[in-house]
């Protein structure tokens, strides 16, 4: 049934030690990897035949003190979706643009940039996104008081949850 | 007489260009399976208009643009025979009405110029390209015409073709007719000729600034060219009118022709638009023009 | 028209022609917009009101604000309001501009619209159905004849504390925003 | 040489003008914005400007429980709002391990379906108005209601459904429902062929959309480009087939595909998605299963989702529409993400392809790569 993730999983576990694969289910395929090897990785994946970035997410781990970044791969040969999660420090946080290997994940990054406030190095385009003249603190990182800042910017009345 | 028409015929014009707007949003409404607006719904949205109160001014140029462009057109409808009454025209008016037609297309585009939107500036630059698509086969017809019937008089070309049918420009000249049929759309500036004020590429181009008193003036100029120019493709190729009835009973079967194109074909790029107006009216008018010599000798 | 509404029209043109004619703002705001194309189309035809929608707001008296206003979008909305010729109206279209809707906690979108634009009328639910627009647009012809419907006077009047409100939200807003923006 | 080429480019520059397309333009659908420099009828260079949309989405997810989330993430695009819920429904149950019983699959086939098609009937009427066509965006809006009222009969809502629950759907077909959709459903494919001879097959359409704004099938993978867009360039993908959900995987159904890649495929690929919806409710609504249309799920007050994450993708009107959730086992979800198939189109494609265009045609190549900005901004 999942032989093709199988060979895959051994494929990516051949050349990079460092990276731990774990398949949750048929078609997905999780990679966990440092950041030094993440870029190799990606290209590695890329010559593989996932040639198509769906997403670049970033998840918020404020207990553990760090970010997330999960890269989004789908092959349309093997169709096979990969997620490959590497974790950057919270506190000055900045990694290296994959625009290189993906022209489109300028768009990601710059959103990245805004919502968390990590800074991608040879990403020209880090200006406002989707946010206008936003001052304080990126609004996606749990940090981010929501409730407090909504009443004291619009004045809103105190309502029940 | 000739006084009185003077008088009349602006007026005429006048309600003959509201009720066509009212006519035309209700055709397009019945076309869009709409039920569409009271017929007399241009008349209460130019009252509207003329009350309402623009905060700012946009200079001295703006308010005399509209002005020409209107005075242009109401000096070229005195000039244009309704059935019997003939206004001004007299020998010659023809070359009238060919420089005149050139005011109204002035004095929007000062009004726009004045009005600094890259909007208004791009329509006016596509105004004139468009004129000139649309001058060459209509100078071409009109030269045929004249030529034909040895006259550069509107009067007396269409007095000519008031014998019998088989004597209307129609079928005596039916290539620079088509032509010009043809290039109709472009002169009022409907589809698949409206990229001059096309909303969605150029938010109404040239009227972009308007509101207010200024956009009634324009509006009430544009409805006037629609009718000046199918009165003119009437008094040529149609015959004219006995009376004023069936002078704009034939206005009204050409408008409605005008808009049946107009509900059914998609906008034109510009330069496909240039190109259509040279290649078919163009080709046609000058055939029609060099039929036209032939046949006078 | 019988004789007294015949009257009545020429006691008062300008009323008559502001009634029957409201140009609407083609002005995408929110999700709401998705229930305009129904409304000026075949179905529900908004024409037969005179409500048609323009393309510059110069040309419009009538202005929906359709859905939730975004603090990016509220700037747009200030400026294209500006641009309107008086008499102007304001119609919050959805629960989101009221008082801020199922967005009642975002941190990018405004929650009650009236402390930033005079608004003449509510229309609420999310959707709102295209009768409802309807319904607005009759309602809001009687307040033009009672002369309620006055929020751009408001505006004029009290334009001090739209202001404050405004630059509450958006500090970055050019200085000259009302009146006499060209 | 230098002084000649800086004289050249001064030059250049006072002839070209910055125009804003949109946020207020008749051209524009949704609230967006694109940012032009024109130099006579020709865009030199095209920035989007999105953000007018933005409410933040993801955070107000985290800030309401599972249950509070099913009103939320079907606003998150108006114009095709089942996707959506279907996403969210997807990603609870698979975090959740709730199993979907099979009636339920095919009322969500039918569901999305529908949802695409009026999508589809939406995107006809923006295009019609965008290219001057009035008459035909007229008639198609008037048709899309058919589906609207469908929808009404069976969630009472005509914009907002809020129908895909995890572990089924909210309620199941009400009485006479199979007998209204085919009634629409004919009423829709009789007037397709009016809608060829009126526009599809129009001269003037084909003259203005073909060979405009071309995006070859390696370059639209490149830039991330999913459905409609990258079956115009010939690529036969679609999540529906590469990864089944819902009932598709026991329906039959083509994949329509252009060649070229221009405005005109993009169009025509559109055009024949919709007769494709039409055999897939029919075949769905012929076929569903008798049994329950949901399983019964916790209590929505206590409902604690297990941790874990998890991506699933369904295929939007749009293209590829896919949701990573993370969840660390409290009542709200840690982190949501949705992959919106307009957001590389809306921005990095639209900026490409905008390059060298008339300004004539801004608009169209806008709408023929089917941006919604709702997607974009969430």
């Amino acid at each position: 049934m999942i032989e093709v993730e199988e060979q895959q999983k051994n494929k990516i576990a051949a050349n990079f030690e460092n990276g731990e694969v774990t398949l949750p289910r048929k078609g997905r395929l999780v990679v966990t990897i440092s950041k030094e090897s993440l870029c190799s990785l990606l290209l590695f994946l890329k010559m593989d035949g996932f040639e198509h970035l769906s997403l670049i997410s970033c998840v918020d781990w404020l207990g553990e003190g760090e970010l997330e970044l999960v890269y989004h791969l789908w092959s349309y040969q093997k169709k096979i979706h990969a997620m490959v999660k590497t974790r950057i420090d919270r506190e000055s946080p900045h990694f290296l643009s994959i625009i290189p290997l993906f022209r489109h994940a300028q768009t990601y990054e710059r959103e990245i940039y805004e919502m968390f406030g990590v800074r991608f190095e040879g990403n020209r385009r880090l200006i406002p996104f989707l946010l206008d003249n936003w001052q304080g603190a990126p609004p996606m990182r749990k940090d981010f008081d929501l409730r407090k800042y909504v009443k004291e910017k619009f004045d809103v009345e105190e309502r029940a949850e | 007489m000739q006084f009185l028409s003077v008088i009349v015929l602006p007026l005429l014009a006048f309600m003959v260009a509201v009720l066509f707007l009212g006519l035309s949003r209700k055709i397009t409404a019945r076309i869009q399976r709409r039920y569409g607006p009271p017929l007399y719904q241009p008349v209460i949205d130019v009252v509207k208009l003329f009350t309402q109160e623009e905060n700012i001014s946009h200079g001295p140029v703006f308010d005399l643009g509209v002005m020409l462009a209107l005075g242009g057109s109401v000096a070229i409808v005195l000039f244009i025979p309704v059935g019997g009454m003939l206004g001004l025209s007299s020998s010659g008016d023809l070359l009238v009405v060919i420089y005149l037609m050139l005011l109204p297309p002035l004095g929007m585009a000062l009004a726009a110029g004045a009005s600094a939107n890259p909007n208004a500036s791009i329509g006016v630059s596509r105004k004139l390209i468009l004129a000139l698509a649309y001058e060459v086969p209509f100078l071409l017809a009109i030269l045929a015409v004249m030529i034909y019937g040895k006259t550069t008089s509107l009067m007396e070309a269409t007095q000519s073709q008031q014998s019998s049918v088989l004597a209307w420009g129609l079928f005596r000249l039916p290539l620079s007719a088509l032509a010009t049929f043809l290039i109709l759309p472009a002169m009022i500036g409907m589809r698949p000729f409206d990229m001059v004020t096309a909303p969605q590429e150029i938010a109404s181009g040239p009227l972009v600034e308007f509101g207010g008193k200024y956009l009634a003036i324009a509006s009430l100029q544009s409805a006037l060219h629609l009718y000046i120019v199918i009165a003119l493709f009437v008094n040529l190729f149609l015959g004219g009118g006995a009376n004023a009835g069936t002078f704009l009973a034939k206005v009204l079967v050409v408008f409605v022709a005008v808009l049946l194109i107009n509900a059914v074909y998609p906008r034109f790029r510009m330069d496909q638009g240039l190109r259509f107006c040279w290649k078919w009216p163009g080709l046609l008018a000058l055939v029609g023009l060099i039929i036209a010599m032939v046949s006078r000798g | 028209m019988d004789r007294a509404q015949i009257r009545k029209i020429l006691k008062s043109p300008g009323k008559w022609g502001q009634k029957y004619s409201l140009w609407v703002v083609y002005f995408c705001t929110g999700c709401g917009i998705i229930e305009i194309p129904p409304v000026i189309t075949s179905r529900w035809d908004a024409e037969r009101f005179g409500v048609i929608p323009v393309a510059t707001p110069r040309q419009a008296n009538l202005f929906l604000i359709t859905g939730y206003v975004s603090l990016k979008t509220l700037g747009a909305i200030i400026r294209t309001y500006d641009q309107m010729p008086d008499p102007k109206y304001v119609v919050g279209f959805g629960s989101c501009p009221i008082n801020g809707g199922m967005y009642w906690d975002s941190y990018n979108t405004i929650k009650h619209l009236d402390k930033y634009i005079p608004v003449d009328g509510w229309i609420s639910g999310c959707m709102p159905r295209p009768e409802a627009i309807f319904i607005a647009v009759t309602h809001l012809w009687t307040l033009i004849d009672k002369e309620l419907a006055n929020g751009y006077k408001r505006y004029k009047e009290e334009y001090p504390y739209y202001e404050e409100n405004q630059r509450q939200v958006l500090p970055h807003l050019p200085k000259f925003t009302g009146a006499g923006e060209t | 040489m230098t002084r000649i080429d800086k004289t050249t480019t001064a030059a250049e520059k006072s002839r070209e003008l910055e125009m804003f397309f949109g946020p207020q333009h008749v051209g524009m659908v949704g609230n967006f914005g694109i940012i032009l420099t024109v130099e006579g009828d020709t865009v030199v260079k095209a920035r989007a400007n999105p953000g007018y949309l933005h409410r933040g989405f993801e955070k107000l997810m985290e800030y309401r429980t599972y249950a509070q989330n099913f009103p939320l993430v079907c606003r998150l695009n108006v114009m095709d709002p089942d996707p959506n819920e279907a996403l969210y429904a997807m990603a609870v149950e698979d975090l959740a391990g709730l199993e979907v019983p099979e009636r339920a699959q095919y009322i969500r086939t039918i569901m999305l379906e529908l949802s695409r098609m009026a999508s589809h009937l939406l995107w006809m009427w923006a295009y019609g108005n965008m290219i001057g066509f009035d008459t035909f965006a007229q008639w198609a809006m008037g048709d899309r209601e058919y589906i609207i009222d469908l929808f009404e009969t069976l969630t009472g809502g005509r914009i907002y459904h809020t129908y895909i629950w995890p572990g089924g759907v909210r309620r199941d077909l009400p009485p006479g429902f199979a007998e209204k959709t085919f009634e629409a459903l004919e009423h829709i494919e009789t007037m397709l062929p009016d809608y060829d001879n009126l526009f599809f097959n129009n001269r003037i359409f084909a003259d203005r959309t073909k060979g405009i704004a071309v995006l070859d099938r390696d370059e639209a993978v490149a830039l991330g480009v999913t459905g409609t867009n990258l079956r115009a360039t010939g690529s036969r993908t679609d999540v529906r087939k590469d990864e089944p959900y819902a009932a598709y995987a026991d329906l039959d159904f083509e994949v329509p595909t252009m060649e070229d890649g221009d405005s005109y495929s993009r169009a025509i690929v559109i055009r024949m998605e919709i007769e494709e919806s039409i055999s897939l409710i029919r075949q769905a609504l012929n076929r569903i299963p008798d049994g329950p249309a949901w399983r019964k799920t916790p209590n929505p007050f206590k409902w604690n989702v297990p941790p874990g994450e998890t991506y699933v993708k369904v295929e939007s009107a749009r293209g590829e529409a896919g949701f990573y959730m993370v969840s660390d086992g409290s009542d709200r979800p840690y982190r949501a993400h949705l992959r919106s198939p307009s957001y590389p189109t809306g921005i990095i494609v639209l900026e490409e392809l905008l390059k060298g265009a008339s300004l004539a045609d801004v608009g169209h190549i806008m709408l023929s790569l089917n941006i919604a900005a709702p997607e974009i901004d969430r």
